[in-house]
């Protein structure tokens, strides 16, 4: 490539480079002048070859692309650090505990409607795939985590995930009141707001 | 630049002719153009010439009837008091001299030669979409977000507890607790006031604090229903009530019956 | 060019290639990740530098673009950009040369006002932008050139511009009243007191 390269070269690769659209050899040609375009093709195909980027021919026309196995060059993905929402926190947890299980039962265990977009999220995350369908009327489809959702919890297996009883003993299913309450003991706050309002001394006036 | 000044050119507008000073930008365009011709270097153009040349191009415009811009009339007076100013002599030059005058006019005129010359190679560079193209159809670069969604364990379990605990049905069980009842309030005050006649302070109608006693809700209950007490019985004209200042111990008397 | 291509150079290649517009090298850098690109781009400004397609940096940005003697050929294909009026190309060179200035001084070096339009022609091309306003009573915004501006006129950078050098060795890219000076200094004329009476402004005559 050192020494000076032919005119008509020069002109098919500026030419096939500033075209807006794919060239075939009888355009070009007419475009340079009627030079014959052929070699200059095949050698420009040939330099292309192994850079990043190709000169390749499709249905008789000509035309620069980038070279396959760079293709993701031409998209990034730029990840951006995001916390799940609470809702789809809730829809994890169930699904990881009852899966497989259908959006129906996650609503129903939930109390709450859940919002499309909550499992995608977590489809997109790679925690939630789709399982199949319940063979059930109206056939729905049904969820379960995946190996991802394993891995990045840290859990071996599903066996993993702690029991109901161990949820009990870290307080974590105690309801709320009964949390304040003893926070309320624990930390020495006067019992006057909490026997205020209790209604059993009401009760026992006239 | 032609060799030429551009020709008057002019076309009639209500009678008169309007001359239409296509081939300049302003006065100082006008007399660069004419310095120009003289093919010399603008630095040492005779100014008096400049300044005969400018006048008399005036003046051929004004013979011709057209009318000439304002601004250019302006330089034109300038440059006939310029011209006046250089003919008179040295001791009679008034400040800033005449010479000076003529430098600055000079400089302006080179300066804006210098950005003639510029802007003209400026326009004959290889310029892009003219000259050269940058390629016809990119196929773009796209940078996609993506969202790295972040969860841990504790966020996760947490979330399942609570999820069972709102799920569980919540039954309300209401806690057996010791409390002095307004009754037994009633005859605890009745029967210690029938002892004296002195004023006693509320809270020594309180059970001693000791045993169950000694629980500060049961005494807060015995409290409350103590005085409730005590308000029953000065309803009932039994007992007389005061208070010296607000929050202030409440006291207590019995009222003797006649 | 028969061994292997270095990968981020092939990166840098197709990256190039794509891009919609001309990209700074820590655009690029980030692009592919992170990885240096500067010696990438060294080599492909010189492997193209013979070819129909050049690989240019202009004003700190990368971009391909046809060879410019190849002008003849492509022109056809392409449409002619809008011409400059004079007034115009004028104003660009003054931005240019003198950059940030004030429209004040733009008349001052023209000997005449600028109409509304100039300006806002070569804004609208993209080569000129206001740069905030100058710290003088009055507050006058303040114009300099763009990115697009060194990219269309193919200068690297502003020290590339025509000449710049000579007029600014020439004291013609100083202020009048510095000019004057120097040049009064030289040719024995007495300093003016002030610039009250600067001639061919219309404005301050009588």
């Amino acid at each position: 490539m050192d020494e000076p390269l032919d005119d008509v070269l020069r002109a098919v690769e500026a030419a096939l480079f500033a075209a807006t659209e794919p060239m075939s050899v009888e355009a070009l040609s007419n475009h340079l002048g009627g030079v014959s375009v052929r070699p200059a093709l095949a050698a420009l195909a040939q330099h292309y070859a192994g850079r990043g980027v190709n000169l390749v021919e499709r249905g008789g026309k000509w035309h620069f692309q980038t070279a396959p196995d760079l293709a993701h060059i031409l998209r990034r993905a730029h990840e951006e650090p995001r916390r799940l929402s609470r809702a789809a926190t809730e829809c994890l947890a169930i699904i990881a505990y009852h899966e497989p299980v259908s959006r129906a039962q996650i609503e129903s265990i939930r109390g709450v409607q859940t919002a499309k977009g909550t499992l995608d999220v977590l489809m997109e995350a790679g925690w939630v795939r789709v399982a199949g369908r319940r063979d059930v009327p109206g056939r729905p489809v049904i969820y379960a985590t995946t190996q991802a959702f394993l891995a990045h919890f840290g859990l071996a297996s599903r066996r993993d995930l702690p029991g109901i009883e161990d949820l009990r003993a870290a307080g974590l299913l105690d309801p709320v009141e009964e949390a304040y309450d003893r926070a309320a003991g624990e930390g020495g706050v006067p019992a006057a707001p909490d026997g205020a309002s209790d209604p059993s001394s009401a009760r026992e006036l006239p | 630049m032609s060799e030429e000044v551009a020709p008057l050119t002019g076309e009639p507008r209500e009678g008169a002719l309007y001359l239409a000073f296509d081939g300049w930008e302003g006065p100082l365009d006008l007399l660069l153009d004419l310095a120009r011709r003289q093919k010399v270097d603008l630095k040492s153009i005779p100014i008096l010439d400049l300044v005969d040349q400018y006048l008399a191009f005036i003046e051929q415009a004004e013979a011709l009837k057209l009318e000439v811009a304002a601004d250019y009339l302006v330089m034109a007076a300038w440059l006939a008091y310029l011209k006046s100013a250089m003919l008179l002599p040295k001791e009679e030059q008034e400040d800033p001299s005449p010479e000076e005058l003529a430098l600055r006019l000079h400089i302006r005129l080179q300066r804006l030669s210098a950005m003639r010359e510029a802007a003209a190679r400026l326009m004959g560079r290889d310029r892009l979409g003219r000259d050269v193209f940058p390629r016809g159809a990119p196929e773009g670069l796209r940078v996609e977000r993506k969202a790295d969604w972040q969860c841990n364990w504790f966020d996760l379990i947490q979330a399942y507890g609570q999820v069972k605990a709102r799920g569980t049905p919540v039954v309300h069980m209401v806690r057996e607790r010791m409390v002095m009842t307004l009754d037994a309030a009633l005859a605890r005050v009745s029967a210690m006031l029938g002892v004296t006649l002195d004023w006693m302070e509320l809270r020594e109608f309180l059970p001693d604090s000791a045993g169950d006693w000694a629980d500060l809700r049961l005494r807060r209950s015995a409290l409350a229903s103590s005085f409730l007490a005590a308000l029953e019985l000065a309803k009932q004209g039994r007992l007389e009530i005061t208070q010296e200042e607000c929050f202030g111990p409440l006291r207590l008397r019995s009222i003797a019956r006649g």
